[in-house]
């Protein structure tokens, strides 16, 4: 069974195969069934597989399926590893992909695109697939341009705005220039050590190179930078809120649960080039401290419903750098599980929001929800609690014990743990101040009718609230492939400091409470603060990044292509060609027609040439 | 005699289809499609023959001028089956794009169709350089003519460019090739323009490079190379989608095609210390185009510039010189002959319908024509280098060979990945995304692909993915000659490095 | 018998031979210009005969003689050219003959 | 020396030529009659040339001391009594409508073609002069010929005098460079000139420089080479076209190969200055051709600019056989003769097809979308203009291919670089005609029919583009046959 691992990824590329050579001719109940069936079909395979490996005693599974190429030493095949990291990550991307088909179903259900966008995502599950199962970095780097693609193409899904378009276009090229750093990381690795087989690669590269070698560092910090990429991690993280023009199921499956996750996934999995370059290890943490920071007060001032959710996962995913960085490998996938079912639920929750309200999404043009929208507010409830790690949530058990690796490593640990620490406070206040306004006080815009649902739209949702509250018990099979290296042991935390970690995201909480909902606090008194209207614009703007990245390299490109259209190095032959016919109408002008003028330039001739001949 | 065959059946083809025109307009198109399956077929059979002990799978040799000791030799081996297959294959494509839109003097077109195939061949296959380089000047009049006849409106000046450009640094090449034989005069005492005799000859460091230089800007110019490369994008704006078809498909090709044969292996010394120039050139090519192309709001100029971007990295696999490299450059130049063919003949297509090349004018097309949008789609997410298709098999082989020669250059050249997908997706939103208007334009002829257009583009789509999912095939073909090439430099790099 | 130099007999020539040149760069009257071209070629058949002089060869006179030959015959049609011009043009000036140019 | 009739046989060629001249004007003198004269004209040229043939390769004498026949001579005999006798063939439906007697023309055009042969056979100064001016008179004639016509314009005289004038001071430059050389080694035999330009004695070496440039000025006149150029384009402009043809190939091939052997037999190369000089005049009559014909629309004109580059190109195969063992100089230098005579008689036999006396179809604007109107002459001309311009597939790219083999043989850089730049803007303006022709047609300008019907002159066209694309093809056989006569030069 555990050698039928291909059919994994073969079957949303035959669904994709299948919707995109019927051209959107299929009635949309088949595309259903086709597009989430596949999906669904991933899923079962992949919950047989992974309870045989489980059952088994192998650490790790390779089955290759056909040699990719084979040039002079350089071997990539198309080969899947499948070991405890992989399992989970592949059943997160099946289990909650399939769940989010199933939505879509319901809310792509009047899209004249039905079939296309189908396509789209099975395709995405596909690459997805092959970028967790890959057995080589050349596959992974496949299955890494193909979920790109793949977001590219679902962000500008709804095409006749140009502003998704370019949303779209923002999304890839960002994250191309991310990927572009990790391809030459690619090139490095096989130049110094002959194999970009990942095992291979880690085995070499240990036995190879001293801890803190300059080799390991250039070849973990360029990995990193496609990690930072795709994970919208500082300093690329500019396109993720942007892409949430995409349809709400894109933003849950892609924008939240698994494509941004790639990054964290690529460390992990290359963990031990990082912990041979401690030095980029710590860098890794460090971005995921700043990340979580600034996405946090970033989504304190939004008032976009699926950006604030966006900002979340940035911050979110800055917590698995985080973990990273201070090696803790099982909590960063820990945490990438849970967060995946927990900010799946609040994305497809807000779908049903944004859905029922007439595609606003605006939450200050919400309000009141609670009543009109049930089920969302369930979700929007449970979500929120895990999303702020209330204690028992799927959410408090993974945050807390990255909170608490970094607080047991030497050095800056204790920095990087008040830092998160921090982080969680703000995550309290964002998520419940989303919360309050949406579902609480009055409506300020489109009253729903009722809320749109349905089994397919409903059903998933159920599933997630329910992993969204339990899924912090589920053990992830991750051990021995992160056996080396990592810390483990109990971790001795005193009860105060415990306490204190698991308060701080309440009073967080508490401190929406009072802002938004009891309103004791007034936010228009906050506002008229010069500093903190100051603040509120450049944390609206992104901290802006966006301004700055406009300037320092999108204009200064635009304006190098608008003076050059017509290539400067063309110029060159113009200018010849120029020359060319001064010349001859200058020459031209001795052509006179007098006889005598002709004469002239035979004596003319003469004189010069027996001067040559005389003089030399 | 197989390779007299195939080249003789275009030229003779070529003939039978301009005088067919007289009997029915409707002949010649299908006698040049006869006449490129039938060779086709012949290519193909080529294949089947098992190559000699030097990795010559078939060659024909008899004396020509003796006077000069040019003789009439023509053989194959691995890569150039290869690129001789992709003229098959493309030469089909080409009458495919032109079977509607060639409407004035059918005749004429086919017959310069068929013969800038067979020069295109004969380049591949003549191992004698007078030969090679009669060839290389033969295909240039032909392409001339599609151009300057069935050009568009300002065909006369790229027609003029194009042939200009190529002639000139032709020549050039012609004195280099003269000198090689005049070496061989001096040295072995008689005159030779012998492939395997020129390799044998020996020169002084400082001739060298000229020499070297000859062919290699010849070369650059055909590929093209900044600083060469200005006529490219004028002669592809106005050519005719088939002129353009062949232009960008294979006779771009034939510029890689010299390097590898002949630039390189017979002046290894030179080639090695000008290979950072090359590698310098090949990453302002990647680059500088990359740039330009995204500048540029005609199509057809666009994708031109990004012809000369994605050739940069045949240079750079080329003149990193080693298995990984070369293999990419072989792999970038069959992918990007179908991948650039398809992007101009869906450039042509457009125009076709709408009479323009603006993208400004257009917007909002996938609505229309929802199919040509995912062929689109397809061609230009292959040509921006996904994996999975043949363009990142080529590039990211010629990129992973030519960071193990040089790093700096590598990394700078890496950056070309991201621009391509700039310009890619730019024009994906410039013509197919966005709100339809079609005030702009007339759109009444705005149809969707018919069918044997979706064959064609079909075909090329499974040729990609085939090269991106199964290189092996083709790289088995390569792969011999390329290890043949740089067995016989290594000794003489070993030598220089030690010096 | 003292003879003259050959040097002098060229330079003479020579001088001849300028005289000739300019007054064809000089001249507008097509007759003075055929006139200076019977100059410049009776130079050169001086040239020859100095030149003979000084071999002692029959040669060089023969080429005067030649040259005489030529030189009428080129007067010949050149005359036989200046009547037809003076018939169409009216006048024997020879920069009137310059419409064709560029 | 007592000349014997067996040592006239050899000149053979020559007296049937001159033979053929008489019968024509006795002829004449009986009555007139066009056909007849063309006639007669055109069959003894024709068996002048079959009988050079086939003597070609089994005579090698001085016939007197003034002429050599060997085989280079024959083959260049051959080769004039050819090209005269397709001249007279394009004359004929050319001059059939003149309102003058039209007969004499073929006189003089026998004459000429006398004239020529004498200098392709001579080694001598009084032979060459002879020659010269036998073919220059000639000239005049045929150049002024349509002078008294109501209906043709007026520029033959003009052409006439000023190719007169200007030849006169020619062959005035000319003869008092000879003069100077006789007076410096005392023999007008150019074998005989060798000894003492090597040793330089009497007058001095300078005296022999200024000698030989003198010489070399003359010659370079006949051959328009800049800056004694000047003449040519309004020259060929203004003369009827198949007086015009005999001028860019009889006129030019004549004169090189004196050139030629002058340059070789006498080693005047080995004079630093005199390389300097003749490399000189090449350049700028490569740079000067090609960019005066840059941008010119009567095609007379461009064929004129574009045969003062063509010669230049020849000078570099000159310049070349002083540095090059064996001859493949002189190889090159005949075989681009061969081939620039084939090219030019064909590129202007076409405009000469369409013309006639009263009216000469010059103008670029009138070739305009000929290619749709008269595909054949089209398809001619094409052929005619990329060999020109030097492209494979045509005898054109094989001559240049000798030009750049000497070339590079000889070491000539600087020279070759010239030829590159020189044939890439010649390039531009042979594309800019053969792009007129490809253009769709314009309503009611040029010549409407494919002009003359007659078929001796499309016949010629078809044998010279035949000729044209067969050893552009395989030359090897023209290869061969060059390979063995250019012996005789050395």
């Amino acid at each position: 069974m555990l050698d039928l691992i291909w059919l994994l990824p073969s079957y949303p590329l035959l669904g994709f195969l299948a919707l995109v050579l019927t051209g959107g001719r299929l009635p949309k109940k088949i595309v259903a069934i086709i597009g989430a069936g596949s999906v669904g079909l991933s899923f079962l395979t992949a919950a047989i597989i992974a309870a045989q490996f489980l059952a088994g005693s192998e650490d790790y599974f390779v089955k290759e399926v056909w040699a990719w190429m084979a040039v002079g030493g350089f071997t990539p095949g198309f080969s899947f590893y499948l070991d405890g990291l992989s399992l989970v990550m592949m059943l997160v991307i099946t289990g909650v992909g399939f769940l989010i088909h199933l939505y879509a179903t319901g809310y792509m259900a009047d899209d004249p695109s039905f079939s296309r966008f189908f396509s789209y995502m099975n395709l995405f599950v596909a690459a997805m697939l092959m970028l967790v199962l890959g057995d080589n970095l050349v596959l992974l780097y496949l299955g890494w341009e193909g979920v790109g693609l793949c977001s590219y193409l679902l962000i500008g899904f709804w095409y006749t705005n140009p502003a998704n378009g370019y949303a779209a276009r923002k999304a890839f090229i960002v994250t191309r220039v991310g990927d572009t750093s990790m391809a030459i990381g690619l090139f490095l690795l096989f130049a110094q050590l002959g194999t970009l087989n990942i095992q291979d690669v880690l085995y070499a590269a240990e036995a190879e190179w001293e801890v803190g070698s300059g080799l390991a560092i250039a070849a973990a910090l360029l990995l990193l930078g496609g990690a930072v990429g795709k994970s919208a991690q500082l300093p690329l993280q500019t396109w993720l809120p942007d892409a949430m023009a995409g349809p709400t199921p894109i933003s849950a499956l892609i924008h939240a649960a698994t494509m941004v996750t790639a990054g964290v996934y690529l460390i992990a999995r290359t963990h031990i080039l990082f912990e041979i370059a401690p030095s980029v290890q710590l860098l890794v943490a460090w971005i995921g401290l700043i990340t979580v920071l600034m996405a946090g007060f970033i989504a304190l001032t939004q008032s976009d419903i699926k950006r604030i959710l966006a900002f979340s996962t940035m911050s979110q995913i800055g917590y698995m750098f985080l973990a990273l960085g201070v090696g803790a490998w099982s909590a960063a996938i820990f945490h990438l599980m849970t967060h995946a079912f927990f900010k799946a639920l609040l994305f497809l929750a807000s779908g049903t929001v944004i859905l029922s309200v007439h595609h606003e999404q605006n939450i200050f043009k919400m309000g009141g929800l609670r009543k009109k929208l049930p089920v969302s507010f369930a979700s929007f409830l449970i979500g929120s609690l895990a999303l702020t790690a209330f204690p028992f949530t799927s959410g408090y058990f993974s945050k807390d014990e990255i909170l608490l690796a970094a607080l047991e490593m030497d050095g800056p640990g204790t920095i990087l743990w008040v830092g998160g620490v921090l982080g969680a406070f703000l995550t309290g206040i964002y998520t419940f101040r989303l919360f309050f306004i949406v579902f609480f006080g009055e409506n300020k815009g489109h009253v729903p009718e009722n809320e749109v649902g349905g089994i397919h739209m409903n059903g998933p949702l159920f599933l997630l609230m329910i992993l969204s509250l339990v899924g912090g018990f589920i053990a992830i099979p991750v051990d021995s492939v992160f056996s080396y290296g990592e810390v483990h042991e109990e971790h001795h935390v005193s009860t105060l400091i415990h306490g204190f970690m698991i308060a701080v995201p309440l009073i967080g909480i508490v401190i929406s409470y009072l802002f938004f909902y009891a309103k004791i606090f007034s936010i228009e008194k906050l506002m008229s603060i010069p500093i903190s209207q100051i603040l509120h614009r450049f944390w609206f703007s992104g901290w802006g990044m966006d301004w700055l990245y406009d300037r320092l390299i999108v204009f200064p490109f635009l304006w190098l292509s608008k003076i050059n259209k017509a290539d400067l190095i063309d110029s060159f032959y113009a200018f010849i060609v120029k020359f060319a016919r001064a010349s001859n109408a200058m020459i031209v002008r001795t052509q006179t027609g007098y006889i005598r003028w002709y004469a002239l330039s035979i004596a003319a001739g003469l004189v010069v040439l027996i001067s040559i001949g005389v003089l030399l | 005699m197989i390779l007299v065959w195939l080249i003789s059946i275009l030229f003779v083809g070529g003939i039978i289809a301009w005088l067919s025109e007289r009997i029915n307009p409707a002949y010649p198109r299908m006698i040049a499609l006869i006449t490129v399956v039938l060779d086709l077929l012949l290519m193909l059979s080529v294949l089947g023959s098992e190559p000699n002990a030097g990795g010559w799978i078939a060659s024909v040799n008899a004396e020509w001028v003796p006077r000069f000791g040019i003789s009439f030799y023509l053989a194959v081996d691995g890569l150039s089956v290869l690129l001789i297959l992709l003229t098959g294959f493309l030469g089909v494509i080409a009458i495919g794009s032109a079977w509607d839109e060639i409407k004035e003097r059918v005749g004429f077109f086919y017959f310069n169709l068929l013969w800038t195939l067979a020069g295109v061949l004969g380049v591949f296959t003549a191992l004698d350089l007078f030969l090679f380089f009669f060839f290389w000047e033969v295909m240039l009049i032909p392409m001339y003519f599609i151009i300057a006849i069935w050009g568009h409106e300002n065909k006369n000046y790229a027609a003029m460019k194009f042939f200009i450009f190529t002639q000139v640094t032709g020549m050039l090449m012609l004195v280099s090739i003269l000198m090689l034989a005049y070496f061989h005069l001096v040295q072995i005492g008689n005159l030779s323009f012998n492939y395997h005799d020129l390799l044998r000859i020996e020169m002084g460091n400082q001739i060298e490079m000229w020499v070297m230089l000859g062919f290699f800007v010849a070369f650059t110019t055909k590929l093209p190379s900044v600083p060469f490369h200005s006529w490219l994008p004028d002669a592809h704006s106005q050519a005719p989608t088939a002129g353009s078809v062949i232009l960008a498909g294979i006779l771009l090709k034939t510029g890689a095609y010299g390097l590898i044969r002949f630039a390189v292996p017979l002046f290894p010394e030179a080639s090695l210390s000008f290979a950072p120039i090359a590698m310098t050139l090949a990453a302002i090519s990647i680059l500088y185009c990359a740039k330009v192309a995204f500048a540029q709001t005609d199509i057809k100029r666009l994708i031109a510039y990004t012809s000369v971007s994605h050739m940069g990295f045949v240079t750079l696999g080329i003149y990193a010189w080693n298995e990984q490299a070369l293999q990419g450059a072989v792999m970038t130049m069959l992918a990007h002959g179908l991948s650039a063919a398809a992007l101009f003949m869906l450039a042509g297509g457009l125009q076709h319908r709408i009479h323009t090349r603006e993208m400004p004018d257009m917007g909002g097309f996938w609505i229309k024509v929802p199919r040509m949008a995912v062929v689109a789609l397809f061609f230009s997410v292959a040509a921006l280098g996904m994996p999975g298709l043949g363009n990142f098999v080529g590039e990211f082989l010629a990129l992973l060979g030519a960071f193990q020669a040089n790093i700096t250059i590598t990394v700078i050249s890496a950056f070309g990945l991201i621009l391509a997908s700039v310009y890619s997706l730019w024009v994906i939103q410039m013509i197919f995304h966005g709100e339809y208007t079609g005030k702009k334009i007339d759109d009444s002829h705005l149809t969707d692909l018919n069918g044997r257009e979706m064959f064609y583009f079909g075909a090329m789509m499974v040729g990609l993915v085939w090269m991106g999912m199964y290189p092996q095939s083709f790289l088995n073909l390569s792969q011999p000659v390329l290890v043949e090439l740089l067995n016989n430099t290594q000794s003489i790099f070993a030598a220089v490095v030690q010096n | 018998m003292e003879s003259i130099p050959l040097e002098h007999g060229l330079i003479l020539a020579a001088i001849l031979f300028s005289v000739g040149l300019i007054g064809v760069l000089t001249r507008r009257n097509i007759v003075f210009v055929l006139m200076s071209l019977e100059i410049m070629l009776n130079a050169s058949g001086l040239a020859f005969i100095v030149a003979a002089s000084r071999w002692g060869h029959a040669e060089g006179q023969i080429m005067f003689l030649m040259i005489l030959t030529l030189a009428a015959a080129e007067v010949a049609v050149g005359l036989g050219l200046i009547i037809q011009m003076f018939r169409r043009y009216k006048t024997v000036d020879i920069n009137e003959l310059s419409e064709m140019k560029g | 020396m007592i000349t014997t009739l067996a040592d006239l046989l050899p000149l053979l060629p020559l007296l049937i030529a001159t033979a053929t001249t008489i019968v024509a004007m006795t002829a004449i003198g009986i009555r007139r009659n066009y056909a007849l004269t063309a006639g007669i004209t055109i069959a003894g040229l024709l068996i002048a040339s079959l009988v050079a043939a086939s003597t070609m390769f089994t005579s090698n004498s001085q016939v007197t001391p003034l002429l050599i026949v060997d085989q280079y001579s024959l083959f260049f005999t051959v080769l004039t009594c050819v090209t005269a006798m397709l001249i007279a063939i394009f004359s004929f439906p050319y001059l059939a409508n003149l309102d003058d007697s039209k007969e004499e023309y073929y006189l003089l055009l026998g004459i000429a073609t006398i004239g020529a042969i004498v200098m392709v056979s001579s080694n001598h100064f009084v032979s060459t002069i002879l020659g010269l001016e036998t073919l220059s008179m000639s000239l005049y004639g045929m150049v002024a010929y349509p002078v008294h016509s109501k209906l043709a314009d007026k520029f033959p005289l003009e052409a006439s005098v000023k190719y007169l004038v200007l030849s006169a001071v020619a062959s005035g430059i000319l003869l008092f460079g000879m003069a100077l050389i006789y007076a410096q080694t005392g023999t007008l035999e150019f074998s005989s000139i060798v000894n003492v330009t090597k040793e330089t004695p009497g007058l001095g070496a300078g005296f022999s420089i200024v000698a030989l440039i003198m010489v070399f000025i003359g010659i370079a006149f006949k051959l328009s080479l800049a800056p004694f150029h000047m003449w040519t384009p309004d020259v060929y402009e203004g003369s009827p076209l198949p007086a015009t043809i005999y001028l860019a190939t009889i006129g030019k091939s004549a004169m090189f190969v004196v050139l030629l052997r002058l340059i070789v037999t006498t080693e005047a190369l080995s004079f630093d200055s005199i390389i300097l000089a003749i490399s000189l005049v090449a350049i700028v009559s490569i740079l000067a051709g090609n960019l005066l014909a840059l941008l010119q629309d009567s095609l007379k004109r461009i064929l004129a600019y574009s045969s003062i580059a063509h010669m230049g190109y020849l000078l570099l195969a000159l310049v070349a056989s002083y540095y090059v063992q064996g001859t493949i100089s002189v190889e090159a230098v005949t075989f681009y003769l061969f081939a620039y005579m084939v090219m030019s008689v064909g590129a202007f036999g076409v405009i000469s097809i369409v013309s006639s006396s009263e009216k000469e179809f010059d103008d670029i604007d009138d070739y305009q979308g000929l290619f749709w109107r008269n595909p054949w002459l089209a398809a001619v001309f094409t052929g005619m203009l990329l060999s020109l311009a030097g492209i494979p597939l045509t005898v054109g790219f094989i001559g240049k291919f000798y030009l750049f083999f000497s070339g590079v043989e000889a070491g000539l850089w600087i020279l070759l670089a010239v030829l590159i730049i020189g044939s890439g803007v010649g390039l531009y303006y042979y594309l800019r005609i053969v792009y007129r022709m490809l253009l769709s047609p314009k309503d009611g300008e040029g010549f409407n029919s494919g002009g003359s019907q007659h078929i001796g002159s499309h016949g010629v066209l078809a044998f010279l583009l035949a000729l044209l694309l067969i050893l552009g093809v395989y030359p090897t056989p023209l290869v061969s046959i060059i390979e063995t006569i250019s012996l005789n030069i050395l």
